[in-house]
């Protein structure tokens, strides 16, 4: 297929938001949208947002779900800031989205739905698409239900049922506006449905009847095309956050050389790592779903005590469960991953929005004298090593590592070039095999570079030991309560992490020349802040951007970098946790922008911050 | 493969630090003897415990332990015992550690049958924390947190155990180290979850709450010693019975009854409701009381069912490949 | 004081959120109903729930109420019942939230007795997070955490309740609303802790896991209602009915056995062997089921013994002085 | 009675520590000395020390129990650092308490217990007491068993009981040898053991035997005096924290006009707080022994949400499991009081020891942004006020407040000036009553001042409402996703926080008129940093010291203060949390002195480290 003569123009990028009722099918749309783009060869990054938690009534404002796309023919950073296009299924969705899109953007409505029932049951009072709300904008409007029931009403399909194949008639059109192909699509819809042909036929047939549509409508006078993008050359695939987790921790147990244990309990954002892993046993992967968070982790470090990669993943409350477990475990010097994808809270909060709030929750959030490394994701696709790594770190130094990510990480997805395994860190530690002591073996007997404990697993004959979370006399294990005792066990635990600095690479600064502004900042936020930078660069200006996968031990360069720059601007969404880290630590004075909204940064807030900051 | 063991090799360097007359010693002392009968690879075994006197436990067992956190020793020993079904995994734990604070693992681990052993050592008080009433302490217990007497209607642990689906529930009492060893064999031997309470003597803070069971004069018109396909009869000269009378256990003269009235133990049975209905003869314990093996109704264990979930995966789709994994969610190439 | 109020009365403006078809639905509309016909003053009502789909149900209840975190609205409504014995105080929760990470609260809270009225909406599910199995599915379902089925043995809640303790014991099912309303009424006329077990349609995540008890066709076949001092008898015919077994309780044809061989049901047992055995008749539930009120044995509860000990050492030691307080470790002067 | 002619020296203090196996009595003996030191009109401070949480068998180093008391005829701050008499009732004792003894310090050694089996334990290979272990020491060699046996014989007390006795004899001997009137002793003997005459008459007898053996023998040369100190007018009472902790929250009660209800699961050392109030019921207090602290905070909120003045306390590993909760509580602006008695962490840890480590715990110990005010008690006296104090703050903005003490405060005990009962506060606020809205009841509408919600609570009509852990719509307090209203609410909540800065005092600051160096400290270090002031300005150096009651908010003068001084000490038994505390809010640069030993400071480890600063 191709193109009529209808004007076709060039982006080179585009943001596209599908928006409609939790039943409409707009993640599934969204998601193909995206893979046929990606296979097309364009770079994109997405953010769906469902709607909380619980399932809304059809038709209102709560029961919207939507699916942002940002595609690009360079490498883009996020999943961008105001749609270009908004497909809006029915009355809610256009409301609740509506003031995101930007000035005169392309809204493509569903006319049906906007009826007095619907438009009721959003909350307006009279027809947008007639009352004048809409003014501005270039608005398509297409009667999308009479359309797709002529469309498959050969498919075998019937009843209500009919209309679930509208989302496909919207990307149909979709495809066609912005030239995409339709073969993955239908593929995709033949290896999904193919066991149910009447299926497979109506939302084939809606997806051409959409496509068509756009071809013979006169509605839209100009198509678009987003070239494919010069991405670094490899095997791509697309991916969310919370899978290249998943990924990660099975990658991690190979290097390892480990079977992998995970013990969770199901919670909004964190469940589908659960779910991703409990569907690769063949791995040998072991994932217990328990009653509570305090036996997943308690199970997890059972598993670790028994030796294996042991792995506990939550978000928020579930994590301040796990508070008492994680201390046990840093007391017995176990390797364990604690994996907190964070949502906005307090409390239950937001449970489906994305916040970076927990960062001092994991630098403190346990009694007494407990330091524990902390590591941050930053993209979706990121997930993966920093996970591998979080283990290295973990194994290699006998502790606890929390390793953060955010909703915004775990749900959302971008290309991921697919690394070359055989570059994957050997990570594995023996396991003690020896008695290192004339009596009993002696569990904190410590390696005298990493000052890590030895790994004995019960099945060791020799080395029976015992473990608990009183203070351990040094050497033996034995418990103390001896005064120097517990100063050095405390000092000794300390040391260990503040020294693994040493085992990590120092902060990478991308700078321009004269920079007076150093930008930091960690998780989620990485591809906003970069992206700001790019068009704070664009405007001729010059700053110094950083971004911490590390945050606690800081890199060893960290107070250097941040004394070199007149102004530190440090963006978070939250109200300014890392912050306070840097300026406790280093007593350099930070400037924040602080968002605790539930949404990410839009470009253009960090862009004006800087841009705010340089000329002042 | 079975080892020549003496109780010795069981021992620690460590000091064993109850009080003296401690119930715990005795159970110590039964426990260490037992694994070295059973001749089990020390390094084979696993003893992970909560917090309370009782806990205390590993310290002494020459084996691989943890003497955890809390109430979450069964959280803990259901990762060992999930992720290595080779090692024998028991817990310690006490009747706060086990009911109050760690009431939920000890029911889940319960229903989900894992292969873990709990020793349950019930003194009725929180001993550790110098003499709090507890989970199973009677109505009207005064202790420092309850000056004019508890309000907490107690638990029965057999009860609840069955409640919460165990598939192996015993009893047994800290003085009768035979008694005490067979059960460990016992639930040894049941393949899954081994649900054990012993009543243990706590002679600082609860002294002679069992001696209606040890007693001298007392002990034997109120030990009803349960064995499987026996009428249960008790008292000194057997001359008590037990009937089931409209399906709840009652205690009569043996005098009273036709022999085939007398209730025929069945630890085997697949339905819990004679167990459960044998537990209710007491409740404390205060008069006859059973020991023994209330249940041994064996049915597929976690981790049997977890390990073969692992092969038929892998037999079905074949070894993990990671290289597969990260494509499967459909590729494309940039040149 | 009994008001005159209707359903009305007791919606809020709060649009209710659950998917179109859900069974908690119904529940709402009956337990409003319920409320209405009641005439307890609103504001002497309170609603605790946890979270999940059915914790959503404060929101809905224009009474007092809290929607508070995950498995804990037992030990919530325990403060508040504990502290003010007038108000009428019910915990709204899930199978995952009463029975997963709740499940010591529940027990706890059961054997205490605390006058709380524990309404257990059973979808063997965990609807608000999309579907895992909870501890109430059958072995073998297959969902997200559990793609090759799931190996953990579910609860019994009756079961479970009656090893707890409880002193009051129900089951009822959603689109049985006549049944439902009495069960409520029975539950808030029970002095101290109710568990009321509500089997509750998932039709998203678990539609038709009570087929056996809805269906047109079956539903007759498998209800047991049963009633305080009446046979158990059942079936479209009344054509079944259940005996005790060797305690074991066991569904028979009516015309097999002799009618005073048919259990009679004895609500007030103090012992709770029978109720426990009727409640193993299914397990999960399959075949045929027993609703209605299992056990409603009432015995002192905790609020009122808590009340009891205050008023008495006011009578005793008259009201507190804080005065007298300070100096009660001994004074000394200095001038 | 009254002394021989032999010397009387007068002392200003004397610290003395009785120690002996846990059986010993040595608990009572210190108590008793105490009180009749007290009565006597000396200023003191104690300083007891338990064996760690089980029992250990007899005649060993962990089953030690001793309790030390200094007294002055001046205000003291601390129990001292080393003592200057030690009574030791057995090998154990001695091994393991001799090393803190001054030098040249007095020994009373019950020789009797000096046999190979208990030398054996104690891990003694010769006797110290003819080794010459004890050269250079004034050793009172006292053989007490066989004077206490003789002593009780005629008592009616027989076989073994007879030496439970002993800690009376030794009583008596101390009694002489400082010249303590033994009535207080003999009154409170009789009001103990009235009901068993037996036991009554052994232990008076015993006492009498005690003081007529020092009367009678040559052993000791020398008894000593130390005058009553010029302590303020008034009535006094021998306090722990523990104990005023408990009257405080009996006496907020009845200056809130609301019943007091705790909720609390024991553990050491919070446990006693849960006993005291459980004997208050007569004053209406509800006590709740939950069935772990998830509960006993759940089942605090529901009392809070009914309307009680609403309490639970704990120590480390409890309150981590009580974040959860206290998370919802903030959520819901509840009012709640919850005490952590820090203990040595992590984990489990040193539960019978001291340490300060939970602060940066209670600031940041919950997922989420959820600041929280946070209050440190500084004595066992202090407690009392502090917790009103607390309360106050917990009614006034609707908050749950952290308060902190410690095992030192718990344990320990000093006199107490009782308060004028008529000047405490009235810190009641009014419940709602009135709807304030036009339809339903606003429960976030907020007072305009402090911005607290109304606490209306059940049994109110016409003001039904539901709470919840989601986030609040402002005004409504209706579930809302929406992300201005998140960002308001987060504001908001910790606005109110942050207000409270302007409702209590500015911290004061105790200076001399050229000092360089500010020692600022928080808690329990109170005692020990103000003894060492008094030190360092004998010595005429200049300095300030001051004192933190609240941690969150800062009172708002502390920058200031901060910046008046060159130096900045904040000594701490923590790895220096307030330090970074005040480093984050103020970047200003702090030298730590901190302490992980489980022991509080010595007064001259402060002292030395401000001299060593001064000099510098
Ligand atoms: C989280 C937590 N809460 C409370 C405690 C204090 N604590 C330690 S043991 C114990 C109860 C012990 O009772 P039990 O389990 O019956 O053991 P016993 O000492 O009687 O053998 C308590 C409350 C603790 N260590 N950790
Ligand atoms: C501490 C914590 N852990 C996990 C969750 C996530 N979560 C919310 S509801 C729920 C289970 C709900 O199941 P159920 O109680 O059966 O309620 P339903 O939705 O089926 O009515 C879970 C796991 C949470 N909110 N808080
Ligand atoms: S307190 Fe009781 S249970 Fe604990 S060691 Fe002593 S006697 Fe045993
Ligand atoms: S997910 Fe299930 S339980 Fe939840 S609202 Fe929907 S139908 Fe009801
Ligand atoms: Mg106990
Ligand atoms: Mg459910």
């Amino acid at each position: 297929m191709h193109s009529d003569e209808r004007l076709r123009e060039t982006l080179d990028k585009v943001v596209i938001r599908f928006a409609g009722d939790s039943g409409d099918g707009m993640q599934v749309a969204g998601n193909r949208f995206t893979d046929a783009s990606a296979s097309f060869g364009n770079d994109l990054a997405t953010l769906p947002s469902f709607p909380a938690e619980i399932r809304a009534p059809a038709g209102t404002l709560p029961g919207v779900s939507s699916f942002q796309v940002q595609i690009a023919d360079f490498d883009i950073l996020t999943p961008g800031d105001e749609p270009d296009v908004l497909v809006a299924m029915n009355p809610a969705a256009l409301k609740s989205n509506l003031h995101d899109l930007r000035r005169a953007g392309t809204i493509i409505v569903n006319t049906e739905a906007f009826e007095e029932r619907n438009l009721h049951k959003a909350g307006y009072d009279s027809n947008p698409l007639t009352d004048g709300t809409l003014d501005g904008y270039n608005v398509i409007e297409v009667p999308m239900e009479t359309l797709t029931k002529e469309a498959v009403k050969d498919s075998g399909v019937s009843g209500r049922d009919v209309l679930r194949s509208k989302n496909f008639f919207a990307l149909g059109l979709l495809a066609w506006l912005f030239n995409r192909p339709l073969e993955p699509t239908l593929q995709w819809i033949t290896k999904k449905f193919g066991k149910r042909p009447e299926v497979e036929a109506a939302n084939s047939l809606a997806l051409r009847a959409g496509y068509n549509f756009g071809f013979t409508t006169e509605a839209m006078k100009t198509t678009y095309e987003v070239k494919p993008a010069h991405l670094a050359p490899g095997t791509y695939t697309n991916i969310t956050g919370n899978t290249a987790l998943a990924w990660g921790l099975i990658a991690a147990g190979q290097c390892a050389k480990l079977p992998l244990f995970y013990g969770s309990y199901p919670i909004t954002p964190a469940s589908d790592i659960l779910h991703e892993l409990s569907r690769h046993k063949n791995f040998g992967v072991r994932t217990f779903q328990a009653e509570d968070e305090i036996a997943a982790v308690g199970s997890a470090i059972g598993a670790a005590f028994a030796g294996n990669l042991a792995a506990t993943g939550s978000s928020g409350p579930g994590i301040a469960l796990k508070s008492e477990g994680i201390s046990l475990a840093f007391m017995m010097e176990l390797p364990l991953i604690v994996v907190n994808v964070q949502r906005a809270g307090p409390s239950t909060g937001m449970p489906t929005k994305p916040e970076q709030a927990d960062l001092l929750f994991s630098m403190y959030g346990r009694h007494g004298e407990s330091p524990l490394p902390v590591l941050a994701i930053s993209s979706p696709s990121d997930a993966f090593l920093a996970t591998v790594e979080a283990a290295r770190i973990a194994l290699k130094y006998m502790t606890p590592v929390i390793l953060l990510s955010d909703n915004h990480i775990a749900n959302g997805s971008e290309p991921w070039r697919l690394p070359d395994l055989n570059q994957l860190p050997d990570i594995s530690v023996p396991f003690a095999a020896a008695n290192n002591g004339n009596g009993p073996f002696l569990p904190y007997y410590r390696d005298p570079d990493t000052f890590s404990r030895p790994w004995a697993i019960p099945g060791t004959p020799g080395l029976e030991h015992r473990l608990g979370g009183l203070e351990k006399e040094e050497v033996t294990g034995n418990v103390s309560y001896d005064e120097d005792n517990h100063q050095l066990m405390t000092d000794t635990r300390a040391w260990k992490v503040q020294n693994i600095a040493n085992d990590i690479p120092p902060l990478e600064v991308e700078a321009d020349e004269d920079a007076e502004l150093l930008v930091i900042g960690w998780g989620s936020t990485y591809g906003s802040v970069r992206a700001a930078a790019r068009r704070v660069r664009r405007r001729g200006l010059p700053l110094a951007v950083a971004h911490l996968r590390y945050l606690n031990p800081f890199p060893i360069n960290l107070e250097q970098v941040l004394r070199s720059y007149r102004q530190v601007l440090v963006p978070e969404l939250n109200t300014g946790q890392l912050s306070r880290l840097i300026r406790a630590e280093y007593l350099v004075a930070t400037t924040g922008l602080n968002k605790v909204a539930g949404v990410p940064f839009r470009v253009s807030e960090i862009e004006d911050k800087i841009v705010e900051m340089i000329g002042s | 493969m079975t080892l020549e063991y003496t109780r010795a090799d069981f021992q620690t360097d460590q000091e064993v630090r109850w009080c003296p007359g401690c119930g715990d010693y005795t159970i110590l002392a039964s426990v260490q003897a037992f694994m070295a009968d059973l001749g089990l690879e020390r390094e084979k075994i696993v003893f992970v415990s909560g917090i309370g006197c009782s806990s205390r436990f590993p310290y002494y067992m020459n084996t691989y332990g943890m003497h955890s956190i809390h109430g979450r020793a069964p959280a803990i020993a259901t990762g060992i015992a999930a992720s290595r079904p080779d090692l024998s995994v028991w817990v310690v734990t006490g009747d706060g550690d086990a009911l109050s604070i760690g009431g939920n693992h000890l029911i889940h681990s319960l229903r989900r049958n894992v292969n873990i052993k709990i020793l349950l050592f019930n003194n009725q008080i929180y001993g550790l924390t110098k003499g709090q009433y507890s989970p199973t302490s009677e109505v009207g217990k005064a202790t420092k947190s309850s000056p004019m007497g508890s309000i907490d209607y107690p638990f029965n642990p057999v009860s609840l155990a069955l409640g919460a689906e165990a598939s192996f529930v015993a009893r047994t009492i800290d003085m009768d180290r035979t008694h005490t060893t067979e059960m460990l064999r016992r639930a040894h031997e049941h393949p899954g979850a081994a649900f054990m309470e012993i009543y243990q003597n706590c002679n600082v803070f609860n002294d002679k709450a069992f001696i209606e069971l040890t007693g001298k004069q007392e002990r034997d018109h109120n030990r009803i010693f349960l064995e499987h396909g026996k009428p249960i009869v008790f008292g000194p000269d057997s001359e008590k019975a037990v009937i089931l009378d409209e399906g709840r256990a009652r205690v009569v003269d043996r005098s009273e009854v036709a022999a085939e009235q007398i209730l025929v133990h069945d630890e085997k049975a697949e339905d819990p409701s004679v167990a459960f209905a044998l537990s209710r003869l007491s409740h404390g314990p205060h008069g006859p009381t059973p020991l023994g093996v209330l249940r041994d109704a064996p049915r597929t264990t976690y981790d049997g069912a977890l390990q073969h979930q692992l092969v038929e995966a892998q037999a079905k789709r074949g070894p993990g490949e990671l290289d597969r994994l990260i494509r499967s969610l459909g590729t494309w190439e940039v040149r």
